[in-house]
């Protein structure tokens, strides 16, 4: 019989009307697997309580040996709590690992931890650390590392540490530090999380690519070779120069996951220049890339590659800030939402690789996500609002970065937006310049990375307050709204009050949000295992060369 | 549409310019022996060539109204990368003649608008950059000494910069925040009326009555513009100027202006030794009627070629500018821009790229053989 | 000649000074720190974030200070990190604090270090350097010669229809900037699309070993753009020296038409071409950038990009610094190569 | 009979433009003799250089020989083949042109570019040719040949250069030597020192020359034969005693009528201009070619048809139809004579008058020190009203910058100008008052350069008149100008032309016309008139002379030709190095005792006169540089004169100004006695 929860207890009491929801097909299959994770459950547990069918073994057998070329932005290594790109995160985690790995098919996969437990009530987490993993100087793997990781993700008060958000109830707001008392060491190989309030996000966020695992006495050091010096992974840090490439290698040690059929992995930094990579592969010069813009897919076809393609919560708003006027007014940006037809948004912007969204910022992928139908396109309307508020003469200012599909999705707003009668001017900021004021542009489009529950992102970005509220919407119904829905760990209760959100949301007219992306990687053929991730995230040791270029 | 139909569309497009084209040079070449130096040209083969270029791009610009078939923002459906000669949908009649874009405009609309936009800010920057070349260049090649070594050094450090990196410097948003930009369009946009208000000053210096006359349209004018130009604030509202564009204007400005200053520099050194030099000093001329109006009119020859070829290279710098993403504005139809943003699909969909480009380098190529022809003339009186 | 050179580079060094005085006063602009600090940290960092981290690292101190300690006029900055260890600018792993020099600036030989690129700023000046040096060696190599030959030709029988159309085609080539010629041979040359994929479109591979297929393309893009200029200027050099009465003189003597040319005319024009082709170097500077980042050759030119768009100060200088020395140091030798080349300067 | 060494018959040569056909050489003949020099005179554009071109089969593109034979030695030019051709040049064909800097490749040393000759042509080797170039170094007179062969070009002075050109012509003993305009660009004495050369060697070589000039006292002096042209065509062809003696063409006669020969006189008798102008190749009137500006054309006779050549007597002919009805050599001038003239008052004073420049030595190795440059040294003169005062002098004596600082473009740097009675040596022209600016006007020397070529002649006048406040307003001035273009005899229209439509001459009377068009007190006309063509001279000449006497204008009048001083000026001041080394009325100077250096250039100045006899004398050495001027007395240098005077007093003392007579000062070191003993240079045969 296929065992249910990762750790030895009962099923967890939610995990049953989760799995009818899906089954009812109220939640989508990758929700249903999110949620099942964060609640303990196996994934083949899910998979047996869903009714989903496992997915069939490797059709070919892997070959070892070579090195894979891949073309990736070489970001420069700092504190893995404070990247900020997944960029950073691939090189490190074929280093370093993480104690949960996010699947391509959304499921939830033990990795440095055997297995984790959630109580009852959602405010106690039980990890189980794996046994038989030891550092590369010898040091056994152990409750103390996780430990030391745990406190400094949830030291807030460090700039720039993204992983304590993640760590939501762990942290004190107060001292910026985890709560006292939170963290609790078992035994040498279990770590209980005691938490002040529920909170169902934990294992995701430990999943997410900050969540680096580093070795014990790791204390912030930037320079990689020595930050790498102690490693669980399959390979060695071979290079890391920013901007230009970096190089990991194979140990000669064993690993303890099993085997890792790459001699090594190469990234080399094509920049952000489209041409210059197609240039590369045309040149045999790489082997697969990292992301791959929708609109290049068609030439990497003619170039006769492999496009893998995965569908995600990914997604741009073009979003008001009401603290600018107009658009304080809800009738100016009720305009803009009734004038631009987001599925041509989807075509134009990004040539249709992707689904149409709402403007809501909650989609099909999430398990409270509440159907409250298509944002409705009516250009006349948006005439009319503009006229009913007085600013028929008002210029939109429309700010996106120079990042090529965020621009052409701007673009395209811009130009729905003109058809329906609306003035637009467009601007442009580089991508270095750009996030000095992200937040307070009073209309731009921001991308927002998928989550894995819907009301992880919507209580980040529009909670009053909130620091990543670039809308600055404040409104203490929304808000107690919010409050209510982060309590209620069952997606199919939720879902009435994200009914509530999402209309609220879409009303207020802060946001244009037109899709959810499909994102890509192209890979030449005789590379195996390469698949996109929804993250981005590259799981190298799935991969092989089945034959030189 | 087959190729063939698309090539007569695209002429038929344009017969505002070919009548104009007619318009200016049938006469020009009736009556080129009258015409002095311009007249001249008309005799020049590569002249020729060179100017019906320039022109057309000179009238596509002015004509782009009419010739356009699309509004080149308009973004349509199902066009997205359309071939040439596409028929756009619900629009019977309409076609995308050299096809759509990745956003859906339309390629033919957008170069044909692009031509305004090169047009409006690359002569106008040159024009700016030659007047302050002529305000510090003048007197630098006139009196030298300590004057000329100031500013010598000056255009010599702005020449050491690599122009890309005073783009970069000079471009950016950050820049454009901190108000330099306004500060040196402030600076740079007073030579204009500094040349024109000692140009007169000098000439009328005797006569009181049409000195105060001109002078003063001159000012009214002046500053008119100036207010529009520099500070967006023309109380009428006619003159007005985006700030990424001034930005982009102001440094393009400041890139040629050493140059032009150094060519102006050595004009004047060469002329200030001839002997109707030394008889207007001898008629007691103020050194500003020497240099405007005895040295600058002899200058012209060499420095109408200049300004023929810099304008050609202002160009190329746009382009450059949007090469590396610090262009005039996104959706502007610039064919620097456009040439930029149709280069990632070029080997798929080589259509939105190349028409911009090849007109991008035929007007250069215009601007370079007009030049070419002028000097050939210059050299054979 | 002494007090000529020392001249020079007194101007050379007045020139730097000013000029990375400039750079450093723009680059310092509180927005481009701002920049930094959230390229450097997180993109998505609060204000008091920023404006923590710039006084911590020393950033929020007057310009005028902080480019005294760039020079090494003045004492490096020193405070502590987060978790109170000491840094500093002159600080360094490797040396315990107190053992450090107070002064580490340009005139201590440091030219400091890359905040984008993690790495002594020498070192990867040194680096990307070489690389752009064999490019512009390659790019010389086939850019004057065809230049020259193509304007002697031309310019030998002035109006002749060999002399139209090497004019025109020299014309044409400088009427094309390098952003499309290139993107025209990626295409037509190197991509599958045409189908002839003689070169690769991508150099990045010639940084380790360089081969005909890999770059070619960079050489030809940028040394086709740069041609027709030098072109040009031989041939109007040449045609001027072709109207000379010392060649009617040879002429006269009863030389033939080929040593007139080879003997008497070529010396006398190509010294105006000489000083044309040294002062292309700055300019190859400017071509370079393009080329690098359209080929993805990480020389130079590609570093001065990433620079400046990450606001890599100390970096951005020592590129100035490295552009000023280049500019002047051609100029310098294209004085000095002018008087050697041309007798009549020389002191008699 | 000797076989002709040139033999030239009907030559036509055309040149082919876009506007088509231009005729530039018609139906030429002539003949040159072994041995045998042959004068080629006329003014520019009548085709001279073209004949020399045509025989060196050198034309250009689109210069083609449409008609005639050319003979060299008895091979016909016209149709020789290339290579034929280039084994001709250099070595038995030889070619010498106007300026000496611009025929040598600059890149070249002299020794490469000589031994380039033999080795092409005498198939010698590097050795032999370089033995060969010592020779022919040697032989054109020039100091320390094994120096000169290793140097480049510009380090040899202009006359230097002269020599050596002319010694590459004679490398392979031509047995032709042609040589176009070899001496215009050189001083006086540089030119009669190359003149002498060449006659020296016609003397020694056998070497048969063609001598284009269009001075005619050069030709007289080194040719024996003589060909004028005009417009194209030979006019008068004969020896040169004959032709001179008794000219038989009425160009050849308008020609000497038209230059200061030392008989002409400016009261009794005055220059006579030839009127109208040279015909445009394409457009030359019907039959005689000079019909139009003939005093003796006779409409329906010279206009009938092509005038051949006609014989005057054996061996002079000439292209003149009514050859036998002209009363030649008559004088017929006499209506023209001007009334003697009163000298008033003195305008200009200038005493003690220095101006020292500071020059960078060398202008890119140059370092720190500079040195002085002593233009102008201790200068003392006056000039009266109404009196026309020339100042002489070659390249470098400092007349330029005594106008520099007279005008105001330049201070000096010690003494005094007083003009009237106000002070003017410190004052630059920016600074004086209008009136002050008005008074002192000049009339430059380049008349292609003296005209703003963007301004309408009319608008250049009437800027004039603005700037010296004359007229209430614009119609006032605009009747001014035109009324200025009546005085220098220019039509009204040209009030709306350009320089460049108008001819040397033209643009100079306008220069005139501005000048004066402030009532100037005082003109400088620095050469005003060496630029143009001998007719049109004489035109300017009389103009400026007949402006200035109705104005009442003291002029400074600056040249360093001789004739047209003696004709025209009342005093003379004569400069050599800055320092005036003589100063006195114009029958002082003229006559003995000389300085030596006003001797020297005297003798130097060709006269197309053969009765007049004049003495030889040619200085030897370069004029010295500024830059280092000799010590003691500046001329010494070159001074024949010096060994007269005892205890080297010469080099290491300055001499001082002495008067020798009322009025004439001279600034040497020789005693009375041998003023005393000093010839007239020039005497008249009669």
């Amino acid at each position: 019989m296929t065992k249910l929860m990762l750790t030895g207890r009962h099923l967890h009491p939610m995990a049953e009307p989760a799995a009818e929801s899906f089954k009812r097909g109220r939640i989508g299959r990758r929700e249903f697997l999110a949620t099942m994770a964060a609640l303990g459950v196996t994934t083949a547990g899910a998979l047996a309580l869903g009714g989903i069918a496992a997915r069939p073994a490797r059709a070919a057998e892997p070959k070892k040996g070579g090195v894979l070329r891949v073309a990736m932005n070489v970001k420069a290594f700092r504190d893995p709590r404070t990247f900020d790109g997944v960029e950073m995160s691939n090189i490190a985690r074929q280093c370093n690992e993480y104690l949960v790995r996010w699947k391509r098919d959304f499921s939830f996969e033990p990795w440095l931890l055997e297995a984790w437990e959630m109580s009852d009530d959602a405010k106690t987490l039980t990890m189980h650390i794996r046994k038989g993993i030891t550092w590369s100087n010898g040091d056994t793997f152990n409750a103390e590392d996780v430990i030391h990781n745990l406190n400094r993700w949830c030291d807030a008060s460090v700039d720039a540490n993204s992983v304590a958000s993640r760590m939501g109830a762990l942290v004190d707001s107060g001292t910026k530090k985890a709560v006292p008392g939170a963290i609790e060491k078992v035994d040498d190989f279990t770590v209980k999380l005691n938490l002040p309030k529920p909170d169902i996000s934990l294992i995701p966020g430990m999943a997410d690519y900050p969540a680096v695992i580093m070795h014990r006495s790791y204390d912030g050091e930037t320079d990689p070779m020595k930050a790498f010096a102690i490693t669980t992974g399959a390979c060695e840090l071979v290079s890391w120069q920013p901007q230009v490439s970096a190089e990991v290698k194979r140990k000669d040690k064993p690993w303890w996951k099993g085997e890792f059929w790459l001699d090594g992995v190469k990234w080399t930094d094509y920049s952000a220049d489209l041409t210059s990579m197609i240039a590369a592969f045309e040149s045999g010069d790489i082997d697969t890339d990292h992301e791959t813009a929708a609109d290049s897919l068609k030439q990497t076809e003619a170039l006769g590659l492999t496009n893998s393609e995965i569908a995600t919560g990914s997604t741009i708003v073009a979003r008001f800030n009401v603290g600018n006027k107009p658009y304080d007014d809800v009738k100016v940006r009720q305009a803009a939402l009734h004038a631009v037809d987001n599925k041509v948004v989807l075509e134009l912007g990004l040539n249709g690789k992707g689904k149409v969204a709402d403007n809501h910022h909650v989609g099909p992928m999430h398990a409270e996500f509440a159907d409250i139908g298509p944002q409705q396109h009516d250009p006349a309307k948006a005439k009319a609002l503009l006229k009913d508020a007085g600013q028929e003469t008002h210029v939109y200012e429309l700010i996106s970065l120079d990042d090529d599909w965020q621009k052409a999705t701007a673009d395209a707003i811009a130009g729905q937006m003109r058809d329906a009668g609306l003035k637009v001017d467009r601007k442009i900021i580089p991508a270095a310049t750009f996030w000095n004021d992200w937040n307070k542009y009073p209309f731009s489009c921001t991308e927002w990375l998928g989550r894995p529950l819907g009301i992880q992102v919507v209580a980040l970005a529009y909670k009053s307050g909130a620091s990543w509220n670039e809308t600055a919407y404040s409104d203490p119904k929304f808000d107690a709204l919010l409050d209510k829905a982060l309590a209620q760990p069952d997606p199919d209760k939720r879902r009435e009050t994200m009914k509530e959100i999402e209309t609220m949301l879409r009303e207020s007219g802060i946001i244009i949000q037109p899709y959810w992306r499909s994102v890509y990687r192209t890979y030449r053929k005789g590379v195996m295992g390469c698949d996109q991730h929804q993250a981005l995230e590259q799981h190298l040791d799935q991969a092989w060369i089945e034959s030189e270029s | 549409m087959s190729p063939l139909e698309i090539v007569g569309q695209i002429v038929l497009r344009f017969l505002p310019v070919w009548i104009g084209l007619a318009a200016i040079f049938v006469p020009s070449i009736l009556f080129r022996r009258r015409l002095g130096p311009y007249g001249k040209l008309m005799e020049n083969r590569v002249g020729q060539i060179g100017l019906g270029l320039v022109l057309f791009w000179v009238l596509a610009a002015f004509f782009a109204d009419l010739i356009i078939t699309s509004n080149p923002l308009d973004q349509v459906s199902g066009m997205k990368n359309a071939l040439p000669g596409t028929a756009i949908p619900d629009r019977p009649g309409a076609f995308y003649l050299l096809g759509g874009d990745n956003l859906a405009r339309d390629v033919f609309s957008r170069m044909v608008m692009g031509s305004r936009t090169v047009l409006a800010i690359a002569p106008a920057a040159t024009l700016f950059a030659y007047m302050a070349g002529f305000m510090l260049g003048l007197p630098a090649g006139y009196f030298g000494g300590r004057f000329d070594t100031v500013f010598s050094f000056a255009a010599n450090l702005v020449l050491a910069f690599p122009v890309i990196l005073l783009f970069y410097l000079l471009v950016t948003p950050e820049i454009r925040a901190s108000g330099i930009p306004i500060l040196a369009a402030a600076i740079l946009f007073l030579f204009p009326i500094a040349f024109f208000v000692l140009l007169i000053g000098a000439r009328f210096s005797a006569d009181p009555h049409k000195l105060v006359l001109y002078l003063g349209i001159t000012l009214v004018l002046g500053l008119w513009v100036y207010s529009g130009l520099a500070f967006n604030a023309d109380p009428l509202g006619v003159f007005a100027m985006d700030p990424n564009r001034l930005n982009i204007f102001v440094s393009v400005v400041f890139v040629n202006m050493p140059v032009v200053f150094r060519i102006v520099r050595g004009l004047a050194m060469e002329i200030r030794t001839r002997d109707y030099i030394a008889a207007a000093q001898t008629r007691g001329e103020s050194s500003w009627y020497i240099m405007l109006w005895e040295i600058l009119p002899n200058a012209r020859g060499p420095l109408i070629v200049d300004f023929c070829l810099r304008i050609g290279y202002t160009t190329i710098l746009l382009g450059t500018l949007g090469f590396f993403g610090l262009g005039v504005s996104p959706e502007s139809p610039d064919w620097g821009t456009t040439i930029n943003d149709g280069r990632k699909l070029l080997s798929v969909y080589p259509h939105p790229a190349l028409p911009p480009a090849l007109a991008l380098m035929s007007l250069v190529l215009g601007l370079n053989l007009l030049a070419d022809g002028l000097r050939e003339q210059a050299l054979k009186d | 000649m002494g007090w000529f050179l020392l001249k020079r580079v007194g101007l050379m060094l007045l020139t730097a000074f000013c000029l990375t005085f400039i750079v450093f006063a723009l680059t310092n602009l509180q927005p481009n720190l701002e920049k930094m600090a959230k390229t450097l940290v997180n993109t998505r960092m609060s204000d008091e974030e920023v404006a923590r981290w710039l006084t911590r690292y020393g950033y929020e101190q007057p310009v005028l200070v902080r480019y005294g300690e760039w020079l090494g006029v003045m004492p490096g900055w020193t405070g502590s990190d987060e978790n109170g260890k000491p840094i500093g600018r002159c600080l360094n792993p490797d040396i315990a604090p107190e053992d450090a020099p107070r002064f580490c600036g340009v005139l201590q030989g440091n030219l400091g270090y890359s905040t984008v690129f993690k790495a002594p700023v020498k070192a990867i000046i040194a680096e990307r350097l070489a690389l752009t040096g064999w490019l512009m060696l390659w790019v010389m190599i086939v850019m004057v010669p065809t230049a020259l030959i193509i304007g002697v030709l031309a310019g030998m029988r002035e109006g002749s229809r060999l002399d139209r159309g090497l004019s025109i085609f020299s014309i044409a080539t400088t009427a094309t900037p390098e952003y499309v010629s290139g993107v025209v041979f990626i295409s037509v040359l190197a991509s599958s699309a045409v189908g002839l994929q003689w070169f690769k479109g991508s150099a990045a591979s010639a940084m380790e070993h360089m081969t005909f297929e890999n770059f070619t393309l960079p050489v030809l893009t940028m040394a086709l753009y740069g041609m027709g200029y030098i072109a040009r200027m031989t041939r109007a050099s040449m045609a001027e020296v072709m109207t000379a009465q010392f060649i009617r003189t040879a002429h006269l003597k009863g030389l033939s038409f080929g040593t007139v040319v080879v003997r008497h005319a070529l010396r006398n024009a190509l010294i105006a071409p000489f000083t044309v082709i040294m002062l292309q170097f700055p300019w190859l500077l400017t071509g370079v950038v393009i080329v690098e980042s359209l080929f993805g050759y990480k020389g130079f030119g590609w570093t001065l990009v990433r620079a400046a768009d990450n606001n890599d100060i100390e970096l951005l200088l020592s590129c100035s610094l490295v552009a000023v020395v280049i500019v002047l140091l051609t100029q310098l030798i294209s004085d000095i190569g002018y008087v050697y080349l041309n007798p009549r300067m020389r002191v008699a | 009979m000797e076989t002709p060494v040139l033999l030239i018959e009907n030559l036509s040569i055309s040149f082919f433009a876009g506007i088509g056909e231009i005729p530039a050489v018609t139906n030429f003949s002539c003949r040159i003799m072994p041995g045998e020099a042959l004068g080629l005179v006329g003014e520019s554009g009548c085709g001279k250089s073209t004949v020399a071109l045509a025989i060196m089969r050198y034309l250009g593109r689109g210069g083609r020989i449409t008609g005639g034979t050319i003979r060299f030695d008895g091979r016909e030019l016209t149709t020789m083949s290339e290579p034929d051709l280039r084994r001709l040049r250099g070595s038995e064909l030889a070619m010498i042109y106007q300026e000496p800097m611009a025929s040598l490749n600059p890149a070249m040393t002299v020794g490469k570019q000589l031994m380039e000759v033999p080795m092409t042509h005498g198939g010698l080797g590097a050795d032999a040719a370089r033995t060969r170039a010592l020779e022919v170094i040697a032989a054109v007179k020039l100091p320390d040949p094994a120096r000169v062969l290793q140097s480049y070009p510009h380090q040899l002075s202009g006359g230097q250069q002269q020599r050596v050109v002319i010694a590459m012509a004679l490398m392979s003993r031509p047995k032709l030597l042609i040589l176009d305009e070899p001496t215009t660009a050189l001083d006086v004495t540089v030119e009669a020192g190359i003149v002498a050369l060449i006659k020296e060697l016609r003397e020694t070589s056998g070497t048969s020359l063609l001598f284009i000039s269009h001075n005619l006292g050069l030709v007289l002096e080194t040719c024996d034969q003589v060909c004028v042209m005009y417009s194209g065509e030979a006019v008068e062809t004969g020896a040169v005693a004959t032709v001179f003696s008794r000219t038989r063409h009425p160009y050849t006669e308008a020609l000497f009528r038209a230059i200061p020969l030392p008989g002409a006189d400016k009261t009794e008798r005055p220059l006579k201009a030839i009127p109208g102008h040279l015909p445009l190749p394409y457009e030359r009137p019907p039959g005689c070619n000079f019909g139009p500006r003939c005093g003796y054309f006779i409409a329906g006779r010279c206009d009938g048809q092509p005038v051949p050549m006609l014989d005057a007597e054996p061996a002079h002919a000439s292209r003149c139809l009514r050859l036998g009805e002209i009363p030649w050599g008559e004088e017929h001038a006499k209506a023209e004579q001007r009334e003697p003239f009163a000298i008033g008052d003195p305008v200009l004073k200038v005493v003690s008058l220095r101006k020292y420049y500071a020059s960078a030595a060398n202008a890119i190795f140059g370092g720190g020190e500079t040195r002085t440059v002593k233009a102008n040294e201790s200068l003392n003169f006056n000039a009266r009203e109404a009196e026309i005062l020339a100042i002489v002098g070659e390249s470098g004596c400092g007349k330029s910058t005594l106008a520099k600082i007279l005008v105001g473009l330049e201070t000096a740097s010690g003494g005094t100008v007083t003009l009237g009675n106000q002070p003017i040596e410190s004052t630059l022209v920016q600074a004086r008052p209008r009136e002050t600016v008005a008074a002192i006007q000049m009339v430059f020397q380049n008349p292609f350069d003296t005209l703003n070529p963007s301004m309408t002649i009319g608008r250049q006048i009437i800027r004039a008149l603005e700037k010296f406040d004359i007229g209430a307003n614009d119609r006032d001035r605009r009747n001014r100008m035109l009324e200025l273009l009546d005085l220098v005899r220019l039509p009204r229209a040209f009030e709306k032309r350009r320089p460049h439509q108008l001819s040397g001459g033209q643009k100079q009377r306008i220069g005139i016309a501005r000048a004066f068009a402030g009532r100037p007190k005082l003109v400088i006309a620095d050469e005003p008139v060496s630029a143009l063509d001998v007719s049109v001279q004489a035109a300017v000449t009389e103009l400026l002379m007949d402006v200035q006497r109705e104005a009442r204008t003291t002029m400074l009048f600056i040249s360093h030709d001789l004739s047209v001083v003696r004709y025209l000026a009342d005093r003379v001041v004569v400069m050599y190095l800055g320092h005036i080394v003589e100063q006195g009325s114009t029958q002082d100077v003229f006559a003995p005792p000389y300085h030596p250096y006003t001797e020297a250039l005297l003798s130097a100045v060709p006269i197309a006169d053969p009765k007049i006899e004049k003495r030889q004398i040619v200085l030897s050495g370069e004029i010295p540089s500024a830059l280092s001027p000799p010590s003691g007395c500046p001329f010494h240098t070159r001074c024949r004169w010096k060994q007269r005077v005892p205890d080297n007093r010469c080099e290491n003392e300055l001499p001082a100004a002495a008067e020798v007579k009322q009025g004439h000062a001279i600034r040497c070191h020789l005693a009375a006695v041998d003023f005393a003993e000093m010839e007239p240079v020039i005497s008249s045969g009669d």
